[in-house]
């Protein structure tokens, strides 16, 4: 019981069998969406892990929909906008930076490892990039092993109602 | 209107395309339909070849209809590329066209994966993001916005000309900006022009002219564009006109003052000339230049360096022109269209050290070599060395700069042609022995081909190598004193070495240096070797991600005269169409305050960059002027209540796209 | 920082003139190395004719080792020889681009308890001066500017090809420069990279007096009082052979051959001995360099 | 005369507090005794266990519990008041979002038994004995409740009817609370019992935010004279107030002190900590990556800034270990 419900890292046998890093990446519509574009045309292939939600600039992504990606069972999350300057609302990728540095510090409190949230500036002509970090983001990931939050949330409620005395034993356990 | 059935119902219809083999080859296409089928509120769910097409679009309709669908999702290509397709689709069926979502699994998906089972998991994932997502789509307005009739067109060449003279002839009001004192560009640099050998200057300073006489064009030479604010429809732009230190409104281009300046010679290399010759710190361009106006270099002017010069100048011009005390300024426009015909630099050779440019006398560029043979040129057309010899033996190197991953990797497209342009034009006024040393010759073009086989007539010789190096390195006593070109003949296969007394070089083109300056002013994109991205490579090639700015010429990528012009009669029609339709359709993705829910603490202020939110300060409240709001969403993630929306990035439609990709069942991962 | 040294064999061989004068500069430039512990045979360009998976294993365990030796984020590995350089960098980029090559030499080097992380950077000495030191510091310390001193710099065909490393692979211009720093003038010449004939000096003989003779005439053609390389072979080839190049095609060649560090060392002021002068066949007469005064003592 | 409706006070993983401000009714306390019947109040009155599981199913109108759930007696309580309420009102900040004690889901549980009973500084345990779960004592066996791994507010356990927030909920809100449901009009099923729109709207110092607010760093109260009369984010010192919830009247606030958040957020936001965040960053100063990250060493504990009162019921709910 103890095992159970003791959180695991995510890395114990029975999430790995077969299973694939799930990354939700946000890319803003005017370079990093195009650039996956430019990489779809360009016909390079890359890691299928990713599944990318479009938004118009980089600065509408709210630090909450990385969360709940996170909280839904995303194993890593990419943001993609701009180059520092090249901003197409001129600033929204600075809004973005600000926040997403912020909340790179609250992740690691959180214990949530560096390498699943990524911030990458690509812009409209870097297709090739793309293929990159959706690669490297995708190896790093198999390395870490799942996420899995969902799974995390079901076993840390599996102490609510156990049996006084499986907790009984349990007590002892830690006791002895 | 909710735009939902009766009893508000969600009846959402699903179609998936194969776009040809394009998405069926890698994505299962029927298997995703069939999956899609299953989903809550989806009441048709089909695959079909091509939607894009009319019967695809028909289908789309009679099924609103038929069906009473209130919410279309298509699943193809990039929304990039169709998503307006498909949304004036759905309006034609009656239903609100923002009811629709499409979903990229072309780009995306079957363009980049080869695993069948993954990509169409991931077709699978998208396509009940999707699904999820239309329940919170509303109903909205279009917006339109009004276009301002006047049209900016930046750079003075044989594109901008063109451009330029087309709208003027259409009846729009333009305005050229060109950076240097005169238009006329790369052309009219140029001797003759390939292939059909009129002389450049011939068929470009009549356009010259017309554009100086037009009424409709204000002409604003030694002029830069520094301020670019606004949107499709109003822009307004700032441009510095560069002092000339001479009253363009006085001075008639007698060229008096150039005569009398204290200077007998030219110091300064002569920019039209290539440098080729010197000109003095006051001048006129070229004869033809316009406007016909003089200029004063304050760089090397006496007047300007010490001041204490006699400013013989000022007393040679009776209309008292020259003012050395003119100042820059700054002109405000509003223009609502912008073509950008910035054109091209040529690839400096120097940066191929064992060609020898700059080491070697006797090694040109090909730009050199069109001023060396013209009449008007430095040597007045007569073809003299640097060190004073009449050539017996020429080679010309081809794609220097292009095709190398050394240096640029693209194809410059003129330089084979312009290089037989040269062979001629060598061979007419030297007679000596032309050598062309190429790689391909990409002759593809009306009557190139053709020009083509002229020259093989006129005995010039092709060498098919890449040029190892130029060496003055003689082995042979027949070598001493000249230029060997050593590269390998690939056609017979032996490593040749053929002296000769002029080597001209065929330099390839660049993007301009300030290219991206230019592009970040005006807010577009380039490509990845640094010209200026165009809207889609077939199908918008003169529209940029900007809407209201169009690219025309040599700054979009190489071209040669026929292009250029061709495009920049393209980049005219697309500002025509906006200037006479009035007013432009805007995306509706702008952002809203809901009342009650605002707490009036003022974070969204700070975040717009167009001042589109202010506060009311009687309801203490946030309130947005849609009219400046250009949808980035960026004050809606900074909200710390949740009271601002943005239409079509609404916070529940993207936590629902997020649920719909990872509610997945789990054992189905990727 | 400090740079690990890897000799090769050359230079404990032919070469010595080239390792004496070496480690003496960079002593006179404070500038800290410490030879790899246990280095072995680079394999050379033979090896790697014959097999190349074993050549890569071959020249990784060095690179392995250094990894071992320094701490280093990047380990900064000298290698002075040309086809060390070239076959070391070879080998370093090889391990980096191709997973699969890695993955082998690695499997093989974890038998002996080795493996390599990918943290080694080849460097090459000329790099290290010219980039890493500075110019204007070397200038700084030259006690015997190389006044008059007409030098053609002859880089052979493998420290800059076909990699593209610390200068232009078809025109390098890092000796010159050095050269200028030093007081000298460096002589143009179109040879720089020109193949120097290699080993067929000792199998096709022909051949290799041949290349030989075209390097050495241009350079004395241009005017050049001493030529100078950068590679144990190079050196010896163009040295060696002068006398039977002049017998053979009746020439009177007679340029000195010396190492670039050597020359160095004469403009810092070191001793020729530290220099390892006393090896060359030809020895320059710089007598008026180190002694400007015109000195009775013959400097050599 | 008519059974009066009965009403259940239960306290869990709570300091006490929420019990006080039932106190701060004053005399109103009477009102309500008039109205009502309590049939369970252990910090007041001598009800037990087996007198709740006596009665009969729904037979109490309303159960105010306060505190966090994060042993299993308070578990069971919950489940047992549940059972035997029509209504269930979670009271608190502790009971409505986790709470000050949710914070521990930053810890692991061994992790901090190991502090309490080794580790503390105030700990005199030589022989870091720990509570048993179970004593036989001459025959009888006494039991302790188990310490959970995870701290959860109220609803994470039982179904949850209405909320009452607030670190303590302020008298005016409880009576209005009562008030409400006694007139029979009930709001609609897990209603926050407090003004849906953030506090900001109901802050004294309101008018006095400047519209171009941009911070180079951010201070801490204690680390600054507070000007009582200006907007505290005005003088970089963090209050969660944007991102909070209206109806304590701006109580901190007027005694110059920040908010911290323990209303929670409002029904817009999903995630009162991210929120915050990404109003707060997006208004720092700096633009390049290193400079902006100087600013943000100036908030020393985000997670314990953001989430003081909201961990348990965040996004991410827990430390992941």
């Amino acid at each position: 019981m103890e095992k159970n419900i003791m959180v695991s890292n995510g890395q114990n046998e029975s999430t790995t069998q077969g299973w694939e890093p799930r990354i939700i990446a946000f890319f803003c519509n005017w370079c990093t969406y195009t650039a996956a574009d430019l990489a779809g045309v360009s016909r390079l292939r890359y890691a299928p892990n990713a599944r990318i939600i479009r938004v118009m600039c980089s600065g509408r992504i709210d630090p909450q929909f990385i969360l709940d990606a996170f909280a839904k069972g995303a194993d890593g999350v990419l943001v993609g906008g701009c180059h520092p300057g090249d901003c197409h609302y001129m600033e929204g990728n600075y809004k973005a930076l600000r926040r997403m540095q912020l909340l790179k510090r609250m992740l690691k409190d959180m214990g949530i490892e560096a390498k699943r949230f990524r911030l990458e500036w690509i812009s409209a002509s870097e297709g090739e990039r793309v293929k990159t970090v959706m690669n490297e983001m995708t190896e790093s990931l198999r390395a870490l092993g799942p996420l899995g939050l969902p799974k995390k949330f079901e076993e840390w409620d599996r102490e609510i109602g156990i049996l006084e005395e499986e907790v009984l034993g349990k007590e002892e356990a830690v006791h002895a | 209107m909710h735009g939902n059935g009766d009893n508000g119902s969600i009846r959402i219809g699903f179609y998936i395309c194969h776009c040809g083999h394009n998405i069926g080859s890698v994505v299962d296409v029927h298997a995703v339909a069939e999956y899609v089928k299953t989903l809550h509120g989806v009441v048709l769910s089909q695959e079909y070849k091509y939607m894009c097409s009319d019967p695809g679009q028909e289908l789309i309709q009679k099924d609103i209809q038929e069906q009473s669908l209130n919410r279309i999702i298509v699943a193809s290509c990039s929304p990039l590329l169709h998503e307006h397709t498909f949304r004036s689709a759905v309006e034609k069926g009656g239903l609100n066209p923002y009811f629709f979502q499409m979903v990229n699994i072309r780009e995306n998906v079957s363009w980049v994966h080869t695993d069948m089972q993954a990509a169409t998991q991931k077709a699978k994932d998208l396509s009940r993001a999707a699904v999820q997502r239309v329940f919170h789509h509303k109903a909205l307005e279009t917006k339109h916005v009004k276009i301002h009739p006047d049209v900016l067109i930046v750079g003075g060449g044989i594109a901008g000309i063109h451009a330029a003279l087309t709208l003027a002839n259409a009846g729009k009001k333009v305005y050229l900006v060109e950076k240097d004192p005169t238009i006329g560009g790369h052309m009219a640099m140029f001797d003759k022009t390939f292939p059909t050998l009129d002389c450049a200057a011939c068929i470009l300073t009549p356009k010259m002219s017309q554009v100086k006489n037009h009424p409709n064009i204000t002409l604003w030479t030694y002029s830069e564009v520094v301020k670019v604010e606004g949107y499709v429809g109003s822009y307004t732009i700032g441009v510095r006109r560069k002092p000339r230190y001479v009253n363009e409104a006085l001075c008639v281009g007698c060229m008096d003052c150039i005569d009398k300046c204290i200077y007998k010679e030219g110091k300064t290399p002569d920019e039209f000339n290539a440098g080729l010759n010197k000109r003095k710190p006051i001048y006129i361009p070229f004869p033809q230049a316009t406007p016909q106006l003089v200029v004063i270099d304050p760089k090397t002017c006496i007047e300007f360096k010490s001041g204490h010069c006699k400013k013989t100048c000022v007393d040679a011009c009776d209309r008292k022109a020259i003012d050395f005390k003119q100042k820059e300024e700054i002109k405000e426009i509003s223009v609502g269209t912008i073509i950008l015909a910035t054109g091209y630099q040529i690839f400096d050779a120097k940066r191929i050290p064992f060609y020898g440019y700059g080491k070697y006398p006797n090694v040109y560029t090909s730009l050199e070599v069109e001023r060396l043979v013209n009449a008007s040129g430095p040597t007045g057309g007569e073809l003299i060395l640097r060190d004073g010899q009449h050539p017996k033996t020429v080679g010309i190197i081809h794609c220097v700069g292009s095709r190398d991953k050394n240096t640029n990797r693209w194809c410059s497209r003129t330089c084979c042609m312009y290089s037989l342009k040269l062979a001629h034009l060598l061979k007419e006024h030297t007679d000596a022995e032309v050598y062309n040393f190429y790689i391909d010759i990409r002759a593809a073009g009306k009557s190139y081909e053709e020009f083509y086989d002229k020259l093989l007539d006129e005995n010039v010789h092709f060498v098919r190598g890449r040029v190892a190096e130029v060496t003055d390195w003689a082995v042979r006593p027949s070598e001493e004193g000249k230029l060997i070109i050593r590269a390998e003949d690939t056609l017979i296969g032996v490593v040749r070495r053929v002296p000769v007394d002029m080597v001209v070089l065929a330099v390839g083109m660049e993007p301009q240096a300030d290219a991206q300056d230019i592009r970040r002013l005006f807010n577009i994109s380039c490509s990845t070797e640094g010209f200026f991205l165009e809207r889609h490579p077939k199908l918008a090639p003169v529209d940029t991600f900007t809407d209201g700015i169009f690219i025309a010429g040599a700054c979009q990528g190489p071209k040669d005269i026929p292009d250029s012009v061709a495009q920049a009669g393209a980049a005219a029609a697309q500002a025509l169409t906006l200037i006479d339709t009035g007013e432009i359709e805007l995306e509706p993705n702008t952002v809203f305050v809901v009342q009650e829910e605002c707490s009036g603490c003022r974070t969204c202020l700070t975040m717009c960059p167009y001042n589109a939110i202010s506060r009311d300060e009687v309801k203490q409240k946030a309130i947005i002027n849609e009219a400046l709001c250009k949808g980035c969403g960026t004050c809606v993630a900074a909200c710390p209540s949740g009271a601002l929306k943005q239409n079509l990035f609404e916070d529940e439609m993207i936590f629902s796209e997020i649920d719909g990709l990872l509610t997945m069942e789990q054992e189905a991962c990727c | 920082m400090k740079y690990l040294y890897f000799p090769g064999c050359s230079l404990r061989s032919t070469g010595r003139a080239y390792e004496e004068s070496l480690l003496a500069v960079l002593k006179a430039l404070e500038i800290p190395i410490e030879e790899l512990d246990d280095w072995n045979c680079c394999g050379a360009t033979s090896y790697a004719s014959i097999d190349e998976t074993d050549a890569f294993a071959l020249a990784a365990r060095n690179l392995a080792l250094a990894e071992l030796q320094s701490p280093d984020e990047t380990v900064n590995l000298i290698a002075p020889c040309s086809a060390c350089f070239l076959v070391l960098m070879k080998t370093e980029r090889y391990l980096e681009d191709y997973p699969d090559v890695s993955k082998k030499i690695n499997t093989t080097l974890d038998k002996v308890g080795l493996h390599y992380h990918g943290r080694v950077d080849v460097r090459h000495p000329l790099d290290v001066f010219v980039n890493d030191y500075g110019l204007e510091n070397i200038a700084k310390r030259v006690k015997h500017p190389l006044k008059g001193l007409k030098v053609a710099s002859y880089y052979g065909c493998q420290v800059v090809r076909p990699f593209k490393t610390f200068d232009h692979s078809h025109y390098p211009v890092t000796m010159d420069r050095l050269v200028q720093a030093l007081g000298g003038e460096p002589v143009d010449w179109p040879l720089k990279t020109r193949c120097c004939g290699g080993s067929l000096t000792g199998t096709i003989q022909e051949a290799g007096l041949r290349l030989n003779r075209l390097l050495l005439k241009e350079a004395e053609k241009r005017g050049a009082d001493i030529m100078l390389t950068c590679c144990p072979l190079c050196q010896h080839n163009l040295e060696c052979y002068q006398q039977r190049i002049n017998r053979i095609y009746e020439e009177e060649i007679d340029l000195p051959i010396a190492f670039f560090t050597q020359l160095m060392g004469v403009a810092l002021g070191l001793s020729e001995k530290e220099l390892g002068m006393q090896r060359l066949f030809k020895k320059p007469s710089l007598s008026h360099i180190t002694h400007p005064k015109g000195a009775v003592v013959n400097a050599w | 005369m008519p059974e009066k409706p009965k009403v259940a006070l239960y306290w869990c993983a709570s300091c006490g507090g929420c019990e006080e401000s039932v106190v701060d009714l004053a005399e109103g306390i009477l009102d309500v005794v008039a109205a009502v019947d309590i049939v369970l109040w252990p910090v007041a009155m001598d009800f037990k266990k087996k007198d709740v599981e006596a009665m009969a199913d729904d037979s109490i109108l309303v159960s105010l519990i306060n505190g966090a759930v994060r042993t299993s007696e308070q578990e069971e309580m919950a489940k047992l008041l549940r059972k035997k309420s029509k209504l269930v009102i979670a009271y608190g900040s502790c009971a409505h979002l986790g709470g000050i004690p949710g914070l521990a889901n930053q810890f692991q549980r061994e992790e901090i038994l190991k502090y309490v009973y080794e580790d503390s500084p105030s700990t005199v345990n030589p022989g870091n004995v720990r509570p048993e779960l179970k004593v036989g004592t001459n025959g009888a066996t006494v039991t302790l409740p188990s310490f959970f791994h995870t701290v959860r507010a109220l609803n994470q356990v039982i179904d949850v009817d209405y909320y009452i927030p607030g670190c303590p909920p302020t008298p005016q809100l409880l009576k209005q609370a009562l008030e409400t449901l006694l007139s029979g009009t009930l709001p609609e099923h897990g209603a926050v019992l407090a003004p849906d729109i953030a506090l900001c709207d109901e802050c004294p110092k309101k008018e006095t935010k400047p519209s171009d607010l941009k911070f180079a760093e951010f201070k801490r109260p204690h680390w600054t004279q507070i000007d009582p009369d200006v907007c505290l984010l005005a003088q970089g010192i963090i209050c969660m107030g944007p991102a909070t919830r209206s109806g304590c009247g701006g109580q901190c606030i007027s005694g110059n002190m920040p908010c911290t958040g323990c209303f929670g957020p409002t029904s817009h936001a999903k995630d009162q900590g991210a929120k915050i965040l990404s109003a707060l960053a997006s208004q720092i100063e700096a633009k390049d990556e290193k400079e902006i990250d100087k600013t943000l060493t100036t908030i020393p504990d985000p997670v314990g800034t953001f989430y003081r009162y909201a961990l348990p019921t965040s996004l991410l709910r827990k430390k992941v270990f």
